[in-house]
């Protein structure tokens, strides 16, 4: 059993996938431990596409069932709850998803769910409450009103408004923790900022726990605490994000670090600095030794032969790099 | 974007592709040397003139290039030709008068006084196809083959009836029977189709054979006037080439005109109209009425057993009818069978079989064809009694009378329901469920579908169930039915014990309770047996069987296991474009036109060409098919001859027949040509007396013909 | 850029939509409205803007790939066909298939993924544009294809794969070689980084950089993103609702935008390095089928006056390049 | 104004069911639509056909079609039937052995697919094992046999259920894919997050995406199911006491060769009608697919 | 990989073929037909009398001969050892002729007919169903359609007649029958005869499903390979038309095509049975359909168990060389 006081803990979690009808094996994500403390924080998961960081969100959402290791919630290992345990589960943790019009059925009306999950929740935490003035509550923390969206289906709405009832329906069970899988990806620039910023109120004033996966560092650093960058598969450096995104560690992290393209003239010279980019990416999947080493300006036999321990650095980072090696 | 152009350059491409195609058919067309001709599978060369094309009517062969018949199972005896022109049998007989032909056999059979010794006398003369001499040790290693072969077809008749058999000289065979058997000599006479076992295998070719069931007597080696020229890998045909060195030729002037006679398929019935529509195909098994009509519309040439209409032959031997399986209830009960009886109206099922030409059937109502021979035997004598018990002498079959089948219903302890339909005496709905023939026997299957109608509207609940052949006749065998549709009884011997034999308990096995042949153990009446018993003891020509059989039949009436209506008329087509001289009834009546019975054998040896297509190698016919008796000069301790002797006066009862069904050429002149050594003229017969006294001796002899008839079918 | 920079393209009054059928009626949606511009020599234009903004109709047209629904209503596109001017809403299909299409002005699509024919090798695609653009034979075409290639940095392994073998970038930066094989002096590219990762898209983009350079031609690049026009672009365009809101320098616009809209999407976007609280702009965009009376942008915009409500603003010059399509700068 | 309009055409969007919508957008539907009922309506004459309709002889036979009766208005059969009331009979007949297949196949495809996509694991194998069992049995020869063998007991539903049996192991595949794309796609992820149970996740999210499918699906079970029939009569394997399209068939050309005699009004209505239907439920089976992805007109067969 | 992939494909081929013949097995043995009854029921039908006893010894020693004794779980024993050795045991409707001989003498016939008609109706059904679909909305393309809606539902047996009205009697192009040939020497004429016999039968199942099935859906198949992006991007790149259609459509197209070919040639091996009943064409369709209607278990079983190893294999073949021909998929 895990500690209580953690929130959130995922224990050397392994998650294997098949390709084709039969066989080949690769590993989506691979020993991924991480621990959400018992506080209310924004823990971004960032990285490439293909990274493995859906699949660890699925996972947590017990979406997906790992094949190694395990995720335990305030001490519980949430695959072996009982079926009551499990909707309680539901209700502690919640999610909203990349993209808007598919999270919903687009035959159903939207106050269908709200009211859907409302209704079955409340009556597991044994709120009485009218469960309509509720939804109305909990919409205007999102900006939008019980009126505005009471007959619409999904495809009457915009992608922004849609994301905030999405955010609506996940805060209606009255959540401890929301997995946020690539939330604003999909919605203009413009309107992306006003989602971040209910994710931060929401923090602040309701204390919920936010695990925010993205591959759009700005956006992360925007709003998170605490950061852990994936690759292949691997977590290959987390720690608290003004630290990581100062003084990144991983050759991975330095480069992707650099890469944000951002409306600052001045970085403009170094971002036009020639790259080398990956192969093919296959290879990497089921490469021994180090997965990163492909591209690594600084591998060396060693990152060839073993894959690198998951080193502590200094000031709470880990690192998975042979570079840090002691 | 230049899809126009696209499509232009590609239509010229698809234009090309379509003239090639035209072009390659019209290469077809241009192969076609004469339309009829090439559609026929014959070897190069060869006109349609020289070619008598028969019906093969079991369609396709999955094994042709198999003639050994004597396997157990195996069908399509009378399909391929082997029976008609290839095979040699000893005595045929001449279905249209009842005569004995006496053919591979110098004469009919001498029986000792016993009945307990056969002795048969063989033609001198006769070859094998392949040169090989006939003799009577072919027939010893024959039956003795037989005997040896468990499973082999004939094996459990010669081996339940022949204690021995050897030749006495090279023309000379002796059966040495079990026990004294008065009717053994049919076991190897063709009275229809002819049996496998009754072709006489070759001994030099068959005693090389180490297991004769294995073995295929490919190609055939024949003692008819034809030998095996070619077959169709696939199964379709069977190509037979007039053997010139034929025996009947050489010695008797017999000589077929046909110079290739060609068994074939050609699909299913209405196609087998078309060809016949197109002279591509002479002759046929037979028709449902609905195919003949294209026939007949299209084709101006054909005849049927009258070369005008009516063409239907009227007296198939076996009687259609439905069955009912009194070992099941409440099929059981009397009462019930003679309700359903009386619910008939036989008329309407009558007028359903009035063929397009006006061909009606002979209603029957006993199991016994009503021949004008059966009229007079049985018919006439029982009228009163049949009367008494229900027969309507109008229809000349059971009365039409829905008030008595209630009170036989009301008897039984049936009721009508609050539907006005009939239920069982528990309450229960009362279901009939016929069974009917699919596929195959459509005249059953509509009889089924008729009398289903007539219970109907009496307020029965009825079910017809068509199934397939085989599923059929498992069923038949084991007495998985209710009611069946199918023919329950047959005849055509003047003498019925072998076909009411089976009515005798004693033959009722209870593993196969085999109603086609009323091998029931019914009706539980101990007369019956008694009556049988007395009957298979007698000679044949006792009058005492007639009157015997006359008591069994009207137990038979009171009891009322089936419903015999008629025989369906028999639409048995030729077409006489190509070929001609088909025997026709009234003025060239000398066989059944009937072309899967091995007797067609005569048939072909009287076709003459008509000249109407170009001819090669065809001839006239040779001499007629009459074979004289060559009985050796013997002395014989009594020896008996057998019953079926022709006796003068054969013709007499020949005309008796034109008589009846010819009720308007009674007081006419009728020229018939019968073929045997009897031909003659015979002016009508007024002396009623002589010719029943003579014609009832004579009646046993043809009758008993019918005794193999059963088996029309394969 | 020295002296008088040299007009490739030329966009006059462009408005065009598209044709929907909304039961038994016809609506037109105006997805580019009065749009004017030039592309000049060797240089990389920007085309930003929000989803429904009319950037890709306007690639599409610029393109002169105007298939029904989408119709031109007005105005022409002019490109520099090196012996003469053609108006490319006016000139047909077959034409267009013969002599501009990726020799003048190549299109790179938004979704690399699946526009390259799966059944085909990579270097086939590249020898079936020789052959028939150029007419060369087989066994040739195959081996410019190929020698290309490496000269574009491609591995071998990956000029003998099949598309779906590639990762996006690759495939992505396969499809920019295909773009520039017959050295076009217009390429159009339409997003083509969307959906890659940062790095991936920081290669690609630097490889559309440099082939740019390399040939002298002109690059007309759309994104969305803000980011990507700051790294890569010279000139940009603002686009909302169908309409150039802004055009200029880049580093001008991105350290000083002028319409409230540009300076809103700058705004918005948060920079690594800082957690102050941004903020976005509020509301939606219109609805093309029935577009606001006066400026687009209206009900959007912070500064909105009575003007803007009832007319239209006009294209406004500001100092030199720059212009503003804003009543604030009347 | 534009907000408006959008929220009147969310109101007109729910209260005009998906069907009307079909019909108003879709003139493929609309065709295929018309010409069934039709039909339909064709055959529900037969509720008045006179109750010794099925006696043989009843009529005079091979009549051609007259205006004389209503009996005769297609002429009768050669064994003096009213082709008139045989039709319309048929029709429905076939109609119900069809539409009881496409409820049975359809349903069962449906239901294993379903189980299989999303129990997964070993109940998944073992149903996908079973169908490529069923898929590798060649068909008709399967159907003949099951015919044969229950002939005794052949009933309408119980062919149906025969022609089930040869039909479900297609759609059951088909569903499994879906659902294993489904299965992926957020909202049902979401569906299970607002605590609905797995049921209702089946009833309220998998089914309204699959239902479209599915009724194309049904469509062509349908049309099979027809033509299993027809198949299975002209082997006289069919109920040949009822009047169906199949029976018709094999009543005049296999057992009284009406072909070739030329008594067309006994063969040509049931072809026709055949023709007919199977263009109507095309139609349909297309239009619903065009109507639900325009982009993709995908005819599942 | 690779090795991999098909070991287990081919485990799982035989776990398949091992159920659908179990099952096929069971059905078949349920038949209500019983071969011996049926012999005894035909050689009574010649008219002899038999004793109870003697038929029943006659019973015993055919059932023998037929291989049909010993318990159901001996003889299913004996039928699965058959699946290997393909050696069915004598045909019990052409005794004793072994069921293989007989399949074997079919198979040639059947095998020349079908793949015949399936190769040229999916070459012109193709060929037809793009060019109309390609040209979709044009007059051709809607009087094509109209067509095939029409042809699709008539059933094969129907199309037969007519053709043989139409084509043998009317105009007297064809024979009547599928089969009429003359074997003795093997000429240019045997072989003219061989293909004017199959005609026909051909014709009657190309129509049907040229202008059905295979244009149908390569009707499809076309319009939704229209719609794709790359041929969007094609005709941007300035590609002409007719190299778009070549390299573009029709590979595309045909590749799934190619698919529902394999399957279409591996279910040839039970035959056509109305086809061959029509055209009196020796076939095993119709082989099938009287061994099964007259309880020839040996001859139905080899054909349904030739005909599962063929759809079986079919579609084993086409799993393990589908990676060949379209390169997205890989041994995985």
């Amino acid at each position: 059993m895990g500690s209580i006081s953690n929130l959130l803990e995922v224990r050397g979690v392994t998650k294997v996938f098949r390709y084709g009808l039969l066989g080949f094996k690769f590993k989506a994500i691979e020993d991924i431990s991480m621990v959400l403390e018992e506080k209310p924080l924004i823990f971004t998961v960032a990285g490439e596409s293909g990274s493995g960081k859906s699949t660890l969100a699925k996972i947590i959402l017990d979406i997906y069932r790992p094949d190694k290791g395990t995720v335990l919630y305030r001490g519980r290992d949430i695959y072996r709850l009982s079926s009551k345990e499990r909707l309680w589960f539901r209700s502690e943790v919640q999610a909203v998803f990349q993209n808007p019009y598919s999270s919903f059925n687009p035959m159903r009306r939207l106050y269908s769910y709200l009211y859907e999950t409302s209704r079955n929740f409340m009556k597991l935490k044994n709120i009485d409450a009218d469960p309509e003035e509720e939804i109305d509550k909990t919409l205007r923390l999102v900006g939008l009103t019980l009126d505005e969206i009471r007959y619409k289906h999904p495809h009457e709405l915009s992608g922004g408004q849609l994301q905030r009832v999405s955010i609506a329906r996940a805060l209606l069970s009255r959540p401890k923790l929301i997995v946020a899988d690539e939330p604003v990806s999909m919605l203009d620039a413009s309107l992306r900022v006003n989602i971040l910023n209910i994710f931060r109120e929401i923090k602040e004033n309701l204390g919920i726990s936010f695990i925010y996966i993205t591959h759009d560092l700005s956006t992360a650093y925007y709003i998170s605490d605490y950061i852990a960058i994936m690759y292949r598969g691997w977590i290959v450096e987390q720690g608290p994000i003004e630290k990581v995104f100062k003084d990144p560690k991983h050759p991975y992290t330095q480069l992707l670090l650099e890469s944000i393209p951002e409306p600052d003239l001045s970085k403009k010279k170094e971002w036009l600095q020639p790259i080398k980019l990956g192969g093919i990416e296959e290879k990497e999947y089921i490469a021994e030794g180090c997965k990163y080493r492909f591209r690594c300006p600084f591998a060396f036999d060693k990152c060839r032969r073993t894959p690198p321990d998951i080193k502590l650095g200094d000031s709470g980072i880990v690192v998975k790099c042979w570079l840090y090696e002691k | 974007m230049d899809r126009t152009q696209y499509r232009l350059r590609y239509g010229v491409t698809t234009s090309a592709l379509i003239a090639l195609l035209a072009i390659s058919m019209l290469m077809f067309i241009t192969t076609v040397p004469q339309i009829t001709e090439a559609q026929l599978p014959l070897p190069p060369g060869v006109p349609r003139g020289d070619v008598l094309v028969v019906e093969n009517h079991y369609g396709t062969h999955s094994d042709p290039q198999n003639f050994n018949y004597l396997v157990p199972g195996r069908p399509g005896f009378g399909a391929s030709g082997f029976s008609q022109v290839c095979a040699g049998f000893l005595w045929y007989i001449n279905t249209t008068n009842s005569q004995l032909i006496s053919w591979l056999a110098a004469a009919p059979p001498e029986y000792s006084d016993d009945f307990k010794t056969m002795r048969v006398y063989l033609r001198k003369g006769i070859t094998w196809s392949d040169g090989v001499p006939f003799t009577a040790d072919d027939v010893v290693h024959h039956i003795q083959m037989i005997m040896r072969t468990k499973g082999m077809q004939g094996n459990t008749i010669f081996a339940r009836w022949v204690d021995r058999v050897y030749k006495e000289d090279d023309y000379t065979v002796v059966f040495e029977l079990k026990e004294p058997n008065p009717r053994f000599h049919y076991f190897l006479t063709v009275i229809i189709y002819g049996a496998p076992y009754q072709a006489i295998t070759p001994k030099h070719v068959w005693e090389k054979v180490d297991d004769p069931l294995k073995f295929k007597f490919y190609p055939p080696v024949c003692l008819g006037p034809y030998t095996l020229r070619s077959v169709d890998p696939g199964g379709n045909w069977f190509l037979w080439e007039r053997n010139e060195e034929w025996w009947g030729t050489k010695l008797y002037g017999m000589k077929p005109a046909p110079k290739y006679v060609l068994f074939m398929h050609h699909g299913p019935e209405d196609k087998k109209a078309l060809a016949m529509a197109r002279h591509e195909l002479d002759a046929i098994r037979t028709f449902l009425p609905e195919n003949f009509e294209i026939v007949w519309k299209n084709n101006p040439y054909i005849g049927g057993w009258r070369k005008e209409p009516p063409f239907a032959w009227p007296f198939d031997p076996c009687v259609k009818g439905v069955a009912f399986n009194v070992l099941k209830e409440p099929f059981n009960i009397r009462e019930v069978r003679l309700a359903l009886r009386h619910a008939i109206n036989f008329k309407e099922i009558y007028e359903a079989f009035r063929g397009p030409d006006g061909s009606l059937p002979t209603t029957s109502a006993l199991p016994v064809v009503r021949t004008p021979v059966a009229e007079e035997l049985y018919y006439k004598p029982l009228m009163d009694k049949l009367i008494q018990m229900g027969l309507d002498p109008e229809t000349m079959w059971w009365k039409y009378d829905p008030q008595l089948a209630e009170q036989y219903m009301m008897q039984a302890g049936f009721k009508r329901g609050p539907d006005g339909k009939w239920q069982l005496p528990n309450g229960e709905k009362f279901v009939v469920r016929i069974t009917a023939p699919s596929g195959f026997e459509m005249e059953s299957q509509r009889i089924a579908f008729l009398v289903a109608d007539q219970w109907r509207r009496f307020g029965v609940e009825v079910v017809v169930e068509p199934v397939e052949a085989g599923v059929f006749s498992s069923r038949w065998q084991r007495g998985e039915f209710e009611v069946g549709a199918f023919w329950p009884g047959c005849s055509m011997l003047a003498d019925l014990t072998p076909h009411i034999q089976w009515w005798n308990s004693k033959y009722f096995d209870p593993q196969a309770p085999n109603v086609g042949w009323a091998n029931y153990d019914f009706p539980k009446r101990p007369e019956l047996n008694r009556i049988i018993d007395e009957m298979e003891r007698l000679s044949p020509e006792d009058p005492r069987v007639v009157e015997l059989a006359r008591q069994a039949l009207l137990i038979w009436a009171e009891e009322t296991p089936w419903l015999g209506f008629f025989p369906t008329p028999f639409y048995t087509i030729n077409d006489n474009y190509v070929w001609t001289n088909w025997p026709s009834y009234p003025d060239n009546y000398y066989m059944d036109p009937v072309y899967w019975w091995a007797q067609m054998l005569f048939i072909i040896l009287q076709l003459k060409p008509t000249g109407n297509v170009e001819t090669k190698e065809a001839t006239q016919p040779g001499k007629p098919p009459v074979l004289p008796i060559e009985k050796p000069e013997r002395p014989m301790e009594k020896p008996r001859e057998t019953p079926t002797t022709p006796m003068p006066g054969a013709a007499t009862v020949t005309v008796t027949v034109v008589r009846t069904v010819e009720k308007a050429v009674t007081e006419t002149v009728v020229r018939t040509t019968a073929v045997t050594e009897t031909v003659r003229e015979v002016e009508t017969v007024t002396d009623f007396t002589v010719a029943g006294a003579i014609g009832v001796v004579l009646l046993i002899v043809g009758l008993a013909v019918g005794y193999l008839i059963r088996g029309r079918r394969t | 850029m020295s002296g008088y920079p040299e007009t490739v393209m030329e966009v006059d009054r462009l408005r065009g939509g598209y044709i929907q059928q909304r039961g038994d009626t016809q609506v037109y949606v105006d997805a580019v409205s009065s749009v004017s511009f030039r592309v000049y020599r060797d240089e990389v234009l920007g085309i930003a803007g929000e989803s429904g903004c009319g950037k890709s109709t306007l690639v599409k047209i610029l393109y002169g790939l105007v298939k029904y629904p989408l119709i031109v209503r007005e105005g022409s596109v002019f490109i520099d066909g090196g012996d003469g001017k053609i108006d490319l809403t006016k000139v047909d299909d077959d034409y267009k298939k013969r002599h501009v299409w990726w020799r003048i002005i190549s299109y790179i699509p938004q979704n690399s993924m699946s526009v390259l024919n799966p059944l085909q090798k990579i270097k086939d695609h590249f020898a079936e544009n020789l052959r028939i653009h150029m007419g060369i034979d087989k066994a040739q075409a195959y081996r410019r294809a190929v020698d290309y290639l490496l000269d574009m940095g491609l591995q071998e392994d990956v000029i003998d794969a099949y598309p779906h073998q590639l990762s996006g970038g690759m495939r992505q930066r396969v499809v920019i070689a295909l773009a520039l094989l017959m050295k076009p002096r217009v390429v159009l590219a339409d997003e083509p980084t969307t959906g890659l990762d940062v790095i991936v898209q920081r290669g690609v983009l630097q490889n559309l950089l440099e082939n740019q350079k390399r040939f002298k031609s002109s690059l007309v690049l759309v994104s969305h993103d803000i980011g990507i026009h700051a790294m890569v672009t010279n000139r940009l365009i603002i686009m909302y609702a169908g309409k150039l809101v802004e055009i200029g320098n880049t580093n001008d616009i991105i350290s000083d935008p002028k319409h409230p809209y540009t300076e809103a999407l700058i705004e918005s976007l948060p920079k690594l390095g800082d957690k102050s609280l941004r903020k976005g702009l509020g509301g939606q965009p219109p609805d093309l089928r029935s577009p606001p009376k006066g400026c687009r942008f209206h009900p959007r915009c912070p500064f909105v006056m009575d003007i803007c409500r009832s007319r239209e603003p006009p294209p406004i010059e500001i100092n030199g390049n720059r212009v503003v399509s804003c009543w604030l700068y009347k | 104004m534009a907000r408006e309009k959008a929220r009147l055409n969310s109101q007109l969007y729910r209260i005009y069911s998906p069907i009307r919508n079909l019909y108003r957008s879709n003139v493929k539907f609309r065709v295929g639509l018309i010409l069934f009922i039709a039909i339909v309506a064709f055959g529900s004459l037969s509720v008045f056909s006179p109750p010794d309709y099925k006696f043989w002889y009843s009529l005079p036979k091979d009549r051609e079609p007259s205006l004389e009766s209503i009996d005769m208005l297609l002429g009768t059969t050669s064994n003096g039937r009213s082709v008139f009331w045989s039709l319309t009979n048929g029709i429905i007949n076939s109609l119900v052995i069809a539409l009881i297949t496409a409820a049975i196949a359809s349903h069962l495809g449906l239901f294993i697919g379903m189980v299989a996509g999303i129990r997964g694991g070993l109940v998944d194998k073992t149903l996908m094992f079973l169908t490529d069992t069923f898929v590798v049995i060649p068909q008709l020869p399967l159907l003949v046999v099951l015919a044969m063998l229950l002939k005794e007991y052949m009933t309408f539903p119980l062919m149906a259920m025969l022609i089930s049996i040869t039909s479900w192991p297609w759609p059951a595949r088909q569903v499994r894919a879906m659902i294993l794309s489904l299965r992926e796609r957020e909202f049902i992820s979401v569906a299970y997050l607002s605590g609905m149970r797995t049921s209702k996740v089946l009833m309220t999210e998998i089914m309204p995406h699959v239902f479209g499918w599915h009724l194309i699906n049904a469509t062509n079970t349908v049309l099979y199911a027809i033509g299993a029939e027809v198949g299975l009569a002209i082997l006289g394997l069919s109920i040949l006491s009822e009047d169906t399209l199949g029976t018709m068939i094999y009543w005049s050309m296999m057992s009284f060769g009406a072909f070739f005699r030329g008594i067309w009004w006994w063969v040509l209505p049931p072809i026709v009608v055949f023709i007919v239907l199977f263009a109507s439920l095309y139609l349909i089976s297309v239009g619903i697919s065009e109507y639900l992805d325009p982009k993709h007109r995908r005819w599942v067969g | 990989m690779i090795i991999r992939y098909f070991f287990v494909r081919i485990v799982y081929f035989f776990l398949t073929l091992f159920t659908a013949f179990t099952i096929t097995y069971i059905l078949i043995r349920l038949m209500p037909v019983d071969a011996v009854e049926n012999i005894i029921a035909q050689m009574t039908a010649q008219g002899q009398v038999y004793d109870p006893a003697a038929l029943n010894e006659l019973r015993q020693q055919l059932r023998e001969m037929f291989g049909l004794t010993g318990s159901p779980i001996e003889q299913y024993m004996r039928y699965l050892i058959s699946i290997f050795t393909l050696n069915f045991g004598p045909s019990i409707l052409s005794f004793p002729t072994p069921a293989t001989e007989l399949i074997m003498r079919q198979l040639p016939w059947t095998i020349g007919l079908l793949t015949f008609s399936v190769i040229i109706s999916w070459v012109a059904g193709n060929l037809i169903g793009i060019i109309a679909s390609v040209h979709e909305g044009s007059r051709v393309s809607k009087i094509l359609q109209a067509i095939a809606l029409t042809i699709y539902p008539i059933p094969y047996y129907i199309m037969a007649l007519v053709l043989i009205f139409l084509f043998a009697y009317l105009i007297p192009l064809f024979p009547l029958t599928g089969s009429v040939t003359i074997f003795e020497e093997f000429t240019i004429d045997t072989v003219i005869s061989i293909v004017r016999g199959a005609t026909l039968p051909a014709l009657s199942i190309i129509i049907v499903s040229m202008l059905g099935w295979w244009f149908l859906s390569s009707r499809i198949l076309t319009l939704n390979t229209l719609s794709e992006d790359f041929v969007e991007y094609a005709v941007i790149r300035g590609l002409p038309w007719k190299h778009i259609f070549r390299k573009y459509l029709m590979k595309n197209i045909l590749l799934p095509q190619v698919t529902a070919l394999g399957l279409a040639l591996g279910s040839i091996f039970s035959g056509a049975i109305l086809t061959e009943a029509v055209f009196a064409y020796p076939g095993l369709g119709l082989l099938l359909y009287r061994a099964i209607a007259n309880g020839d278990i040996s001859t139905a079983l080899g054909i349904v168990t030739l005909s599962i190893y063929a759809v079986a294999l079919a579609t084993l073949i086409l799993d393990l060389i589908y990676p060949l021909i379209d390169p997205r998929v890989r041994y995985k």
